[in-house]
């Protein structure tokens, strides 16, 4: 490999992962998710009745509350709440429940790297614990652009000092589809290549962009099977009785 | 079970299935008539996973999610169990663990009329049946059954009530009758209450019996049969001893 | 706010338009002034002063503190003023808050004087103790406990009332020292300063009610009234400032007659504070 | 990424503040100018203009010399939740000042002083009843401070809400007149006003030749301040004309 | 979206008005579908555009930017500071936007806009990691004294693509600023050089002013940005609020005057962006980084 990493890991090797559910006793759904020494916790309440003024009332609406690790919000947690809330939105099934609030409570534990994907994934995974109707999940990457050009997934915190640019990447989940194949295409790619959000810092050539959301692209397959791996083993915990 | 993922199977039915999962193609079964559960949606001809879990089928013609939560999403024809939070003119305000407080019509008990209106203070318990849900709306409970009979709704008085997962008690009133009732119910005599809403109401003789009763219930959320029957046994032994 | 019949309201303001109010008096007849100083001993200074109904308490407090960079030459006065929820009850929580912030406003206007010092009541340069080192920073408090009307003009005079009253310790100052260090500074606590309050102006307030307008109106009086214009004057007959309440509309050719006349007042009413505020420091004197 | 030290670090600004003000102007030297080089009984040029936000239902700009001042007006819309049934309109004010607006001031406020005296002044022309349960927001942003901010502020509020159609009795302009001496100067900058003996602020109806709201301070004969209100009616009647031809302008095209 | 039906019969006898409200999405699609939009402009299209520079006299470089009618005013106030330790010559920016009340009706007073900080931070993101300013062209004395500049951006009317208007009006101030000259005096603080008027002054500091040829900073890779929605198939290029409200999928591209990204920027939205989207956006941002360069290059006579 052409790019040595601190940690021995290949470029699109991501860290380990680990995720366990409902692990909190008041909110109706929660998550921690790790990715190495990442680790984030999220909780979701509600839906409870009612919005805030100026959201519209004919959906179900979502707030997100970050808590940093220690000290104050500033306007780096006001904007991860903000990308959050619309990638929540944009993942959820807003018409079943409409004039609901749903509360979503990131406390980040831990932060080395690829905070805000790490993040998402737990937000998204408490949502599913919560029964939140969605239409898919997100599965969310850290792609670095390195100096050389070469392409860096899931750094952690020394890497993404060191990177030239870096892009956060969310991405629908690969789903099992009884469709034929190649059904759920739009304009000559699978819908699901599509991008939820993405969030740039450096500068980088539109080509190395592309590069980071094919590099990113590839490691959803892995993320979305660790996701429902993971369900399944919730599923197979409580419904063995019945 | 732990199929390895594969882009497309041919059918889905008891297996886990996350949300954005195409689960029926409807385009295949043009001539059917299906009835969708919750956790699905329809999307053209596509019908999707909504929430994750187990896929099921029924015959002849329903489909649903099957997952557990704490959170309960009201249907009609669910009976569940209601805390009076309010009472005005009209109706009781009730919580039923949704989104929003249900509405509990100060007529609907049999024989309900504007005479014998009854009185429940706020935290009243009530065994109730979901009768409208409709999108906009307070959900509206009611203490009679479908013909207007009692058929053992109403307040529940005395007794234990404790809250568990909506998966928790579905699997309680299952048929046939849930291996730990059933191994509780050889020793113990005892009476409860079950809503699909995840709250359980117990009421026995003695409080001794209130507490084992309901410390076998919620240990038994994640156990197989078996396990519960085990489960049982030994915390009889162990409270006999 | 006090509610009025129709037909209470319709005698009030007969009784105005034939310059018989409903206590007995005439239009521009002050309610008796009752002052008593010295009504909070840990204060530099403080007063209590009646106006009818109407009851009211002013401290004032000095401390040591810094002159802004703005002004290095001179001290600072700070007025507030609390309208208590006992003369009130939607005093209460933050009801009193808005009519307390408009009466310190007009307070701050009418002793501080333009934006250069002229025709301040208080001295500000008097309060320097070091230039751009070291000044008095002046806490002036006005509670009002009982209200019947014409807060203004009795806050104002307890105001008066307790700087008179007030005694400001002697200060000495150490030597020369360098650029950015605070020098050391030693408060005496047997020499005491008295102030010079002869500056200090006299608010008169104006109700209009009807075609007619009054002096000292009552809480009643206050209800029907139109517009009111404070003035202050100082003792040589200059005004210092002036603030107009109420919404509707005057004449300038009004406004103008309401000056002349407020004048006049101030003159009677300069010389019956000064006879019972010293009539109240001789009080405590004694005692 | 690039880590900035943050707002943490103290500064200052090497332009010195507290030393620049005008030399005292004595009562002996008759022939010193105003800064600006205006007579002391001249106005600075108006420049007002309506519709300056396309967001809000009326709002104006206004730019007398240095200050500059936009006003939007939006409703009469759904009054707070928390407020009582009331069968006549509310008015709600607020002016706040940019960051940069005074080459002195700090940050950028909100103004509690200016926001009441705009209050204060408006509430009287407004015909109230004409909105009942809804209120009508006045905010201010003052762009620019180059004196007399205040009496800008008000007549460009009440701009916007001609602007905004809400029903009024007549428009309000506001004039403020600076004591240096014995001299009076009407429309004051700021230089004027950091030295100035005692400042004189009146909102008419220029119409209906009402005084709504005076306030004075400092020190004042009696001749003075029946030169300053003379001074302020006759500046308020002629930039009453200026708003008067503002709106019609304004207004024209669309009759065409 | 869920009455397309009832619309369609209705449609034929509502007034234009009364449509457009009751069914904004029908409406929009249906001038969509002509490819125009309802303020007559192609889909690919911007407002105009007009940049006005130097216009707060009190702020040592100002700009005001309108595009159609979002209006932004921004000013840099230069100050001085101590460098930080691990960059002892270099100087710093801070960047604040702000949403006063005036400038939209969903924003009261006391309850700053939730919009606000978000773009505060994207702005100052994008501005420092862009190398617009080269940072070390701040410094006065390395490691005493480097300027911190204070650039405020004030929205004066908010009419949709609020961060493209507020990047523009930044950019264009920071060509406007003038540098003041400045001297180091003998108790190490750095004062104002007040140009001829102060005589006595004057003499003393004019050998020893600390940046006589730093009066303006040298501006590489200027970025500009474009927010355009994505919309089933459509690509709207700059949207207006109404536009915004009513389709929810907003990317802002950045790119800089060397035609590199600067930053790519997708939160959320019912569409999801794919590759040919995204070399769209791309390349409506290249036409329109273009326009821009242009607009602020008949600014730059001066």
């Amino acid at each position: 490999m052409e790019v040595d990493r601190e940690d021995g890991r290949t470029p699109n090797q991501l860290r380990p992962l680990a995720c366990s559910r409902n692990i909190l006793h008041r909110p109706h759904g929660s998550a921690s998710w790790s990715q190495g020494d990442t680790k984030v916790l999220a909780a979701v309440y509600g839906p409870k009745a009612g919005t805030k003024k100026n959201e519209n009332a004919e959906k179900a609406c979502f707030e997100v509350i970050w808590k940093p690790k220690t000290g104050q919000i500033g306007k780096v947690e006001k904007e991860y709440e903000m990308i959050l809330k619309r990638t929540i939105q944009s993942i959820c099934v807003l018409t079943v429940n409409p004039n609901t609030t749903t509360s979503v409570i990131i406390q980040v534990v831990h932060d080395d790297g690829s905070l805000l994907p790490c993040a998402i994934n737990a937000a998204c995974a408490a949502l599913v614990d919560a029964g939140i109707p969605m239409k898919h999940l997100a599965v969310a990457i850290c792609c670095c652009l390195a100096d050389n050009g070469y392409v860096v997934l899931d750094p952690n915190k020394l890497e993404e000092k060191k990177m030239t640019a870096l892009a956060y990447l969310v991405f629908p989940n690969t789903t099992l589809s009884v469709l034929p194949e190649g059904s759920s295409v739009a304009e000559g790619e699978p819908v699901e290549h599509g991008i939820i959000t993405s969030v740039t810092h450096g500068v980088m050539s539109v080509d190395d962009y592309f590069l980071c959301v094919e590099n990113g692209r590839a490691a959803t397959a892995s993320l979305s099977a660790f996701f429902r791996k993971n369900f399944q083993q919730s599923q197979r915990d409580s419904s063995k009785a019945g | 079970m732990s199929t390895e993922v594969s882009t497309s199977p041919t059918s889905l039915i008891g297996q886990t299935v996350v949300p954005g999962d195409v689960v029926l193609d409807l385009s295949n079964m043009t001539n059917q008539t299906i009835k969708l559960g919750s956790g699905l949606r329809q999307d053209n001809d596509a019908i999707s996973a909504m929430r994750a879990g187990k896929f099921r089928f029924s015959k002849p013609n329903k489909y649903w999610v099957e997952s557990s939560h704490k959170r309960y999403i009201p249907r009609p024809e669910d009976t569940v169990l209601g805390i009076v939070v309010d009472s005005k003119s009209d109706n009781f305000w009730v919580d039923i663990k949704g989104p929003q407080l249900a509405l509990l019509p100060v007529l609907a008990f049999e024989g309900g009329t504007r005479r014998n209106i009854p009185k429940f203070e706020v935290g009243t318990l009530l065994y109730v049946r979901v009768v409208k849900t409709n999108t906009g709306m307070n959900p509206e409970v009611s203490c009679t059954d479908a013909s207007g009979k009692a058929a053992g709704f109403g307040p529940l008085k005395d007794g234990f009530m404790f809250e568990t997962s909506t998966g928790l008690s579905r699997m309680l009133l299952s048929s046939p009758t849930c291996p730990v009732l059933e191994a509780l119910g050889k020793k113990l005599s005892f009476e409860t209450a079950f809503g699909l809403n995840g709250r359980v109401w117990v009421h026995a003789a003695s409080p001794r019996v209130v507490i084992i009763v309901a410390n076998a219930l919620m240990n038994s959320e994640t156990l197989s049969g078996t396990q519960q029957r085990i489960m049982v046994e030994k915390l009889l032994e162990k409270i006999s001893e | 706010m006090v509610g009025l019949s129709v037909g209470e309201q319709h005698f009030v303001k007969g009784g105005i338009a034939q310059d018989l109010r409903t206590d007995g008096r005439k239009r521009l007849a002050y309610r008796p002034i009752y002052v008593e100083t010295g009504v909070i001993p840990q204060a530099n200074g403080s007063a209590r002063v009646k106006i009818g109904g109407t009851d009211v308490i002013a401290s004032v407090k000095a401390e040591i503190g810094r002159p802004s960079s703005l002004q290095p030459d001179k001290g600072k006065v700070a007025v507030f003023i609390d309208c208590s929820p006992t003369a009130e009850p939607t005093f209460g929580g933050r009801g009193g808050e808005e009519l307390s912030s408009e009466l310190a406003l007009a307070l701050q206007r009418c002793l501080l004087g333009g934006k250069s010092g002229a025709g301040a009541g208080i001295n500000l340069s008097s309060l320097l103790i070091k230039e751009g080192k070291v000044c008095w920073d002046l806490y002036i408090d006005g509670l009002v406990i009982s209200s019947d009307g014409n807060l203004l003009d009795a806050l104002g005079a307890a105001i008066k009332a307790a700087l008179t009253n007030t005694a400001i310790p002697k200060v000495n100052v150490s030597a020369e020292v360098a650029d950015d260090e605070q020098p050391e500074i030693d408060i005496s606590d047997e020499e005491y300063l008295q102030f010079d309050t002869s500056s200090v102006p006299v608010i008169v307030t104006l109700t209009k009610v009807g075609a007619h307008y009054i002096v000292d109106a009552t809480a009643e009086e206050e209800s029907q009234m139109s517009s009111a214009v404070s003035i202050s004057v100082n003792r040589v007959g200059h005004i210092c400032g002036l603030t107009k309440r109420g919404g509707s509309g005057l004449d300038p050719s009004v406004i103008l007659d309401m000056i002349s006349v407020a004048k006049h007042v101030t003159e009677a009413l300069m010389s019956k504070l000064d006879s019972e505020i010293s009539a109240a420091e001789a009080c405590e004197d004694e005692s | 990424m690039a880590a900035k030290p943050g707002a943490a670090t103290p500064t200052y600004s090497p332009k010195l503040v507290g030393r620049s003000r005008l030399p005292v102007f004595k009562d002996s030297d008759l022939d010193w100018s105003r800064p600006d080089g205006r007579g002391f009984h001249q106005c600075r040029p108006a420049l007002l203009q309506t519709g300056a936000v396309s967001s809000a239902s009326g709002s104006a700009y206004a730019e007398f010399g240095n200050t500059k001042v936009i006003v939007s007006v939006f409703g009469p819309r759904e009054s707070k939740k928390a407020m009582t049934y009331s069968d006549v309109g509310r008015l709600n004010c607020n002016v706040s000042y940019t960051t940069f607006a005074s080459p002195t001031l700090g940050q950028g406020t909100d103004h509690k002083e200016y926001s009441s005296m705009l209050h204060k002044a408006l509430e009287g022309v407004i015909m109230m009843e004409t909105f009942p349960k809804t209120t009508v927001d006045v905010f201010a942003l003052v762009l620019e401070s180059g004196g007399s901010d205040l009496s800008v502020v008000i007549s460009c509020a009440s701009l916007a809400l001609a602007d905004a159609g809400i029903m009024m009795y007549d428009l309000i302009t506001a004039v403020s007149v600076s004591c240096i001496g014995k001299s009076l100067m009407i429309d004051p900058v700021i230089e004027e006003e950091g030295c100035e003996d005692g400042s004189f602020m009146m909102t008419c109806m220029p119409s209906r030749y009402e005084i709504t709201q005076l306030t004075v301070t400092g020190e004042w004969t009696t001749p003075n301040i029946n030169e300053a209100m003379q001074l302020c009616l006759d500046a308020c009647s002629k930039l009453g004309e200026i708003m008067r031809d503002c709106l019609k302008q304004a207004a024209s095209p669309s009759d065409e | 979206m869920g009455l397309p039906d009832s619309s369609q019969v209705l449609s034929t006898e509502m007034e234009v008005d009364a449509f457009r409200r009751i069914f904004p999405l029908r409406f929009f699609e249906r001038h969509l579908s002509e490819s125009l939009r309802p303020d007559a402009r192609p889909l690919g299209k911007a407002r105009d555009t007009i940049v006005n520079l130097g216009l707060v006299s009190t702020a040592d470089g100002s700009a005001l930017a309108k595009i159609g009618s979002t209006t932004m005013l921004a000013a840099i106030r230069m100050e001085v500071m101590t460098p930080s330790a691990d960059s002892p010559d270099e100087g710093s920016i801070a960047l604040e936007f702000h949403m006063p009340p005036i400038c939209s009706p969903t924003v009261r007073p006391g309850r700053p806009a939730d919009a606000a900080p978000v773009i505060s931070k994207r702005l100052s993101d994008t501005i420092l990691s862009s190398g617009m300013i080269d940072l070390k062209e701040l410094c006065l004395v390395s490691g005493k004294a480097a300027w911190m500049g204070y650039l405020d951006i004030y929205c004066l009317d908010a009419d949709g693509a609020l961060f493209d208007a507020a990047l523009l009006a930044a950019v264009a101030a920071f060509s406007n600023l003038q540098i003041p000259v400045v001297a180091l005096n003998d108790n190490g603080r750095i004062v104002a050089i007040t140009g001829g008027k102060d005589q006595d002054n004057a003499s003393i500091i004019e050998k020893k002013a600390v940046n006589k040829e730093k009066r303006k900073l040298t501006l590489n890779n200027i970025p500009f940005s474009l927010t355009c929605i994505l919309h089933k198939n459509y690509i709207l290029a700059d949207p207006t609020t109404e536009e915004e409200t009513i389709m929810d999928t907003l990317v802002t591209v950045v790119l800089d005057s060397s035609d590199h990204m600067v930053s790519f920027y997708k939160s959320g939205g019912t569409v999801l962006a794919s590759s040919s989207a995204i070399k769209s956006c791309v390349e409506l941002a290249r036409t329109r980084a273009k326009e821009l360069k242009q607009i602020l290059g008949e600014m730059d006579i001066d």
